[in-house]
């Protein structure tokens, strides 16, 4: 799965893209959110405040507690600001 | 007619404007975003979300051209860094009729706002921080439900 | 700031925009009205009151900056001939808010419409008509009531 | 009493201005669109549709029952089109 993360999610990871096998029982976006914490200490930081995180799927936005299914790029980033 | 461009260059607002006037409406209407030079910003940086951000400008777009009868929809993003008083933003409408191409201009920032994947991190001399989303960008993207 | 002009030159929309951009607004809306070429129209032409047509802009203007927080307004309205694809009026407003700025350039044209001393004769051919006015200019001019 | 004349209602005057003096009788616009209406048939053609037309007085604004009191510009036109 690749994972991408942007803004301070990304700086808090210390890279924007990585590609990652998630064990079997992390089936949505909250589920990973928590099993990206236990990988390092700046994947812990940037998975502090799962509320304070958005998420898209395959480049579609979805609800934290979306299913990933058969997911081939999981975005994690902060709430959009652009405008 | 749509256009959508996220680019790291300049926006060309004579261009951009010269287009959507070709296009044979009665009006144009049109929005542009500028960097604040208040609060002691010294530069923004954009971040987008490369093919995604494009595919939601390009369903803005035609989610415009469906709710209202347009001629032409322009909406260009700027990104990298950029400094105060340069364009950010660009949206713009034609239309026969100057109701649609203000309504249609309105949505189409009020949605961006909201709904496309942006980030903006301010310099403010040495150091930098993350802009917060707003929750009155919520409500101004509410509006048009 | 405020800019009222009516003049039978044509309307510069890079210099109009710049300046209202210069003012250091977070956004700047626009709308022009353009020369539309369908229904054969081949020429129009706008008269207007001299005199009284600046004085009822700038009243307008004003009634703007008194409505909304705004860091600019221009209104710009040509007079004499002009041809299809060329544009009749300008009005921008620059806000250090969107919606300040999305509303009150609304606001200027809708009430402008029904407000300003203007009059529009459309030349069809070797033929001219003048232009009624439409109860639906009124119904938007009220929305601002 | 300067009368001033726009769009259509000029040309069927066949002018933009005249200076004219109307009778004690003629007290408000009203009045006023009946009287020119008397001068010359461009005016009677000018005037022939009262409820077509709007007034200024002194450059304001004014509805057709509008007294006329000490008016020095008084125009008269067809509902405005500009924009």
């Amino acid at each position: 799965m690749d994972l991408l993360y942007f803004a301070w999610v990304r700086e808090r990871i210390g890279t924007g893209q990585e590609r990652l096998d998630p064990p079997e029982a992390v089936v949505n976006i909250a589920d990973l959110i928590g099993w990206l914490a236990t990988l390092s200490p700046g994947h812990a930081e940037a998975m502090r405040e799962p509320e304070r995180l958005r998420a898209a799927i395959d480049q579609r936005f979805v609800p934290l507690d979306a299913p990933l299914g058969n997911a081939r790029e999981v975005a994690l980033f902060p709430p959009v600001t652009g405008g | 007619m749509i256009r959508v461009s996220v680019d790291s260059a300049p926006i060309e607002l004579s261009v951009e404007v010269a287009a959507l006037e070709e296009r044979g409406a009665g009006g144009v209407a049109t929005f542009t975003g500028l960097v604040r030079g208040d609060d002691g910003v010294t530069a923004l940086e954009l971040e987008h979300y490369p093919g995604m951000t494009e595919a939601v400008l390009i369903d803005l777009a035609e989610a415009a051209t469906s709710r209202w009868e347009l001629l032409g929809v322009t909406i260009v993003h700027r990104v990298g860094i950029m400094t105060p008083g340069e364009r950010i933003v660009f949206v713009g409408a034609a239309a026969h009729h100057r109701r649609e191409a203000l309504d249609a201009c309105a949505y189409l920032i009020d949605r961006l706002k909201t709904d496309a994947p942006f980030w903006k991190r301010e310099q403010i001399g040495e150091g930098a921080r993350w802009v917060e989303a707003r929750a009155s960008d919520g409500d101004a993207a509410g509006r048009w439900l």
